[in-house]
């Protein structure tokens, strides 16, 4: 794989898993006459199945794309499918897809002009958006100053407390010392969590249930956070106890207008990683969603961000809603909201990374039917240790209602540097209950052969009394192990 | 597979010249050697699939019996044989080079990244076109080791 | 695989291509408490794709499906996935697929009560569901008398025209002989055409321009309807030039309520085989929908239809439309209504065949975004020759708006002896312009090694700037050949 | 694998003239490496596992050598040995039959299907009990033609 034949010879780099395309010319030339480039090529700085999903969309769009893989990465989905493909380092992360002159030195040497993070990796890198900014690359998301705003969860809560968007009670400041937490502690009451300010998805949190706890919790939590995260800082929270983990999708466009695409429900997580998520929420009613969607949004037009996201909320059983934190980028469970609305996300963040405008008002989005999605991960369905190899068999299922979003094909070897998701199952249908069936049916076809995967977890979630009744929080998954 | 299979698989081979027996499924690699002529040429079957891999494997072999060495980019960037325009390259086919000796620049983010050669040994081949874009890993020299 | 392991052990079928289900037990057991069985079990009376379509929709409902297969089918993908499958005969379909007998004997001796025909072999055979009825098995289609009506074209044309639907000119009548075909000609003109009494699909029909070719063409016509049909009746039609294929879904209970789910734009044709399919038509606008479908539904109601069918029509430049005939069962192209309407029609199907009332009124069926069905065929894509054999490399595509009903998986072997359909490649997208985009992302990323395939005609198709603009008629793929 | 294994393992390996080898599980990968020996024997590789249609094959093949016919349903339907419940079977274990003779009955919608024999011989097996349904094709019994 020459880099210089793939840039001589864009179009013909459209192959196949295993073996040679046998169409014609692309649809590039054909379309030469009428298209409209919205960037000359678009760098697709990630890896697996949201690369791919990448791709896709820019095919979808006549927009020309460059994958960038690390060494073992060559054989990968996304290489195959890109026009174009540019090897960026050796295997470990850090060297290859974390590395950000790599990607701007990619950028400048395949003549791209816009550059798509994807999700993980550096999607939420304040210092990779503003490096594209400052090198006149469109970074396909918002802004860095809008990433660094919502990387910091003290300066994000204070921004959602200013546009009027609920939070729990919490110590409104950083706090320096141990005789600080105990004053806060005693307003906002046991238990409590202590969070650190650059954490985030659910990394750097202590639960603390007493005072006599709260001093040594306090120390490790500070250590911890410089250590993870290079700053120290935290803060206290009120706990929730056994909440529902619920978001709201929104866009928004770099004309100022703004809409949410209704909600997510996400609350069957493993240690803080979602499994599984559905759209709608069996909680959530017509009213609330309108709350909590008109919330978002008052956030989204308070900061100026532009391109899609997520705010994040905790439910708890009351239906009171308190801002978590904001994801400022596409996220792994962005299809459930695709199915249920009709909308492609991934088109829409890249036309308003080209500055169009919505073509959508709130008024106009209708969510149709419910839709789930399964993370089916590479790892051991009861140890849930990672289980890299090679694919030996395949059957991915398909028909109605059904979904697949993933890189794998058979014959392709699971890496072991890097992330376990390998396949994302997605269905839609009229009803939850309807929903449920079709995920069990399409997990029950699933056979991916050679490595082991959670499938059997799902099936039996999909199976269980209390996931079919919707009675879910973020504890429900710890009786399946 | 236990020692009875081992024992009964030994006592097939027993019977036959074969020194080098490999097999692997499912439906994946055989491979045999038999004693036959004294030339070291084995029988290999090659069933298909594992490509990219196998091949590498073969190449780096083949690398490491020949003295020829190959530089290879350390990053992504712009390939240049010398530090300026019109300065002469930094080698030239048939040059000599040590083992720290700059061998060419790779531009990257605007900053010039000097390669240096991790050979001692006559410079055989040159890879790259000056002023190409290269990418991590490719190939820019090959290098005849003395 | 022996039946009765099978019978005894129907929750262990489930197992995929090419290895062992790894799996608990399967839905029912847990399930069975609260479980509605409509049918005790349901034989599935077909093959292929349809099969398994069926079977998937059975799986959804909860209902068992039984499979049948004839000896060359042994391994296909509707054997694994039913509950339970039975050897009903050798790989020739009269002595199997078209063996009402042997089907019939099947049903009693699994025990099932129920009979899906799918599409083809005995879907529209009145004899075969007359069976059925005094078997007391329950036929999943419209009962055998409707069959019977619609089978015969001239019965089926003084229905509609009974029914108020516009007809073409006609000769309203079987003509005896040549003189009489003669009369008629001088009323209807020319050119027009001679069509068989049973014939239908666009077999048995004569094309005629002149008054001079009219007699050899009358008797040709006879002889040939004899033949095919064991019926020389034929009648004369006006011909109608270069017109759209337009057809109706409709969907009628056994409690009297019918309602349509707009049309599907057939046009691109091979040989009066539909190859492309499409959903809304490009041509066909909220008025003319609105009155093919109160005909559809007119003549439905008038005929006593029940279960889901489609009413053909050919629709000419001025936007005229005309009843060409009923097919009275699920359509291959199903899906593309499937897609548009979120309403799953093999679901509908089988409810409704269980006495069922349709949850829908016409006021809640909305048709959203655009659908294209691509019919994959095992072909030369230059010779059209059938190319049937194993698949040695599969790759499927997926992602957004992408959904594949197939019968194929790696290692399957095609076999020669039945149609040449292999896939339907369906999209689903907010516009036309997307949904031809999707598609070809789509067809190009579908690969299927070891037999020929008409892939690369889809692509030219979907590339073709007629195709592209809408301009599209019953001719429209000549051009290709 | 313990200690005790091993040693059994190397006691064998040492009785041989094996110098390598290598087994991995399950089902995958053996290798084995002897030292040169000479033998003029000819070598066969079997490839593993080709599964369901090389098995059947095997068996027909051995049916075609032995005298073992079978006779199988020429239809689905429920299998019945004998002409009415009181009736004895057409034919017992042991029975001998001619070719054409009636062997059961195959109801299928209500009509009592005889069937024949194709072989003159003895039963020597009766695969399906009485009144069990069967598929097309399915095997009835067995019949050792002299």
């Amino acid at each position: 794989m020459k880099l210089k034949e793939q840039l001589l010879g864009m179009t013909d780099r459209r192959s196949g898993p295993g073996f040679v395309f046998f169409s014609g010319p692309c649809c590039y030339s054909f379309f030469s006459e009428e298209r409209f480039f919205m960037f000359n090529k678009i760098l697709v700085a990630n890896r697996g199945e949201i690369a791919v999903r990448i791709i896709r969309a820019c095919s979808e769009l006549d927009e020309r794309t460059v994958a960038v893989f690390s060494e073992v990465d060559r054989e990968s989905l996304h290489v195959k499918f890109a026009d174009g493909a540019i090897c960026i380092g050796p295997a470990k992360s850090s060297e290859s897809y974390l590395n950000i002159s790599s990607l701007i030195s990619a950028v400048e040497v395949v003549d791209a002009d816009a550059v798509h993070p994807g999700y993980g990796f550096l999607a939420e890198s304040a210092a990779f958006a503003e490096v594209c900014e400052n090198s006149g690359i469109k970074f396909i998301g918002p802004s860095s100053h809008v990433i660094r705003l919502m990387g910091n969860k003290i300066l994000a809560k204070k921004e959602a407390e200013k546009a009027g968007v609920p939070v729990l009670p919490w110590s409104e400041r950083p706090l320096k010392d141990e005789k600080e937490a105990i004053e806060v502690s005693r307003e906002i009451g046991f238990p409590l969590i202590i969070k650190a300010a650059s954490g985030g998805g659910g990394k750097g949190m202590k639960l603390v249930h007493t005072q006599a706890s709260l001093g040594s919790a306090f120390h490790m939590a500070r250590r911890e956070a410089l250590g993870a995260f290079g700053d120290a800082e935290v803060f206290i929270e009120r706990y929730c106890e056994r909440p529902r983990h619920v978001e709201i999708q929104v866009v928004a466009d770099e004309h100022g207008n703004v809409i949410h695409l209704g909600e997510r429900e996400c609350s069957i997580q493993r240690r803080h990683q979602k499994i599984i998520e559905e759209s709608p929420s069996p909680v959530v009613d017509e009213e609330l969603r309108k709350k909590m969607g008109e919330a978002a949004v008052r956030l989204v037009k308070a900061i100026g961000y532009t391109s899609v996201g997520t705010v994040e909320f905790l439910v708890d059983k009351d239906k009171n809603f308190y801002f978590m934190e904001m994801n400022t980028r596409i996220q792994v469970e962005h299809p459930i909201t695709e199915m249920v609305t009709g909308i492609d996300l991934v088109k829409e963040q890249i036309k308003i990374a080209a500055g169009r405008r919505l073509s959508l008002k709130q008024s106009d989005v209708r969510m149709k039917g419910h839709s789930i999605e399964c993370r089916i991960n590479a790892e051991d369905p009861k140890t849930f240790a990672p289980s890299p190899g090679r694919i030996t068999e395949l059957y991915v299922p398909g028909g109605p209602g059904v979904r697949v979003d993933t890189a794998i094909y058979c014959g392709y070897t699971v890496p072991a540097h890097y992330d376990s998701l390998i396949a994302k199952l997605v269905v839609h249908a009229e009803t939850r209950g309807d929903a449920i069936k079709r995920m069990t049916r399409a997990l029950e076809e699933f056979r991916i052969g050679g490595i082991k995967t959670n499938i059997p977890l799902h099936i039996e979630v999909m199976k269980d009394h209390d996931f079919i009744a919707g009675n879910i929080n973020i504890d429900f998954l710890s009786r399946f192990s | 597979m236990d020692l009875k299979d081992i024992k009964a698989l030994y006592r097939f081979l027993k019977s036959t010249d074969i020194v080098e027996l490999e097999v692997e499924d499912s439906r994946g690699r055989v491979r045999v050697k038999r004693a036959e002529a004294v030339s070291e040429e084995a029988v290999r079957i090659v069933t298909p699939a594992a490509p990219v891999e196998e091949k590498k494997e073969r190449e780096e072999a083949k690398e490491e019996k020949s003295n020829i060495k190959t530089i290879t980019s350390p990053m992504v960037g712009t390939f240049y044989r010398a530090p300026s325009p019109d300065a002469p390259p930094f080698v030239e086919l048939g040059s000599k080079v040590k083992s720290g000796q700059v061998v060419c620049i790779i531009e990257a983010m605007k900053i010039m990244n000097e390669v240096e050669s991790e050979f001692t040994g006559k410079v055989v081949a040159v890879l790259v076109e000056n002023g190409q874009p290269v990418e991590y890993g490719e190939p820019l020299f090959n290098v005849e080791v003395e």
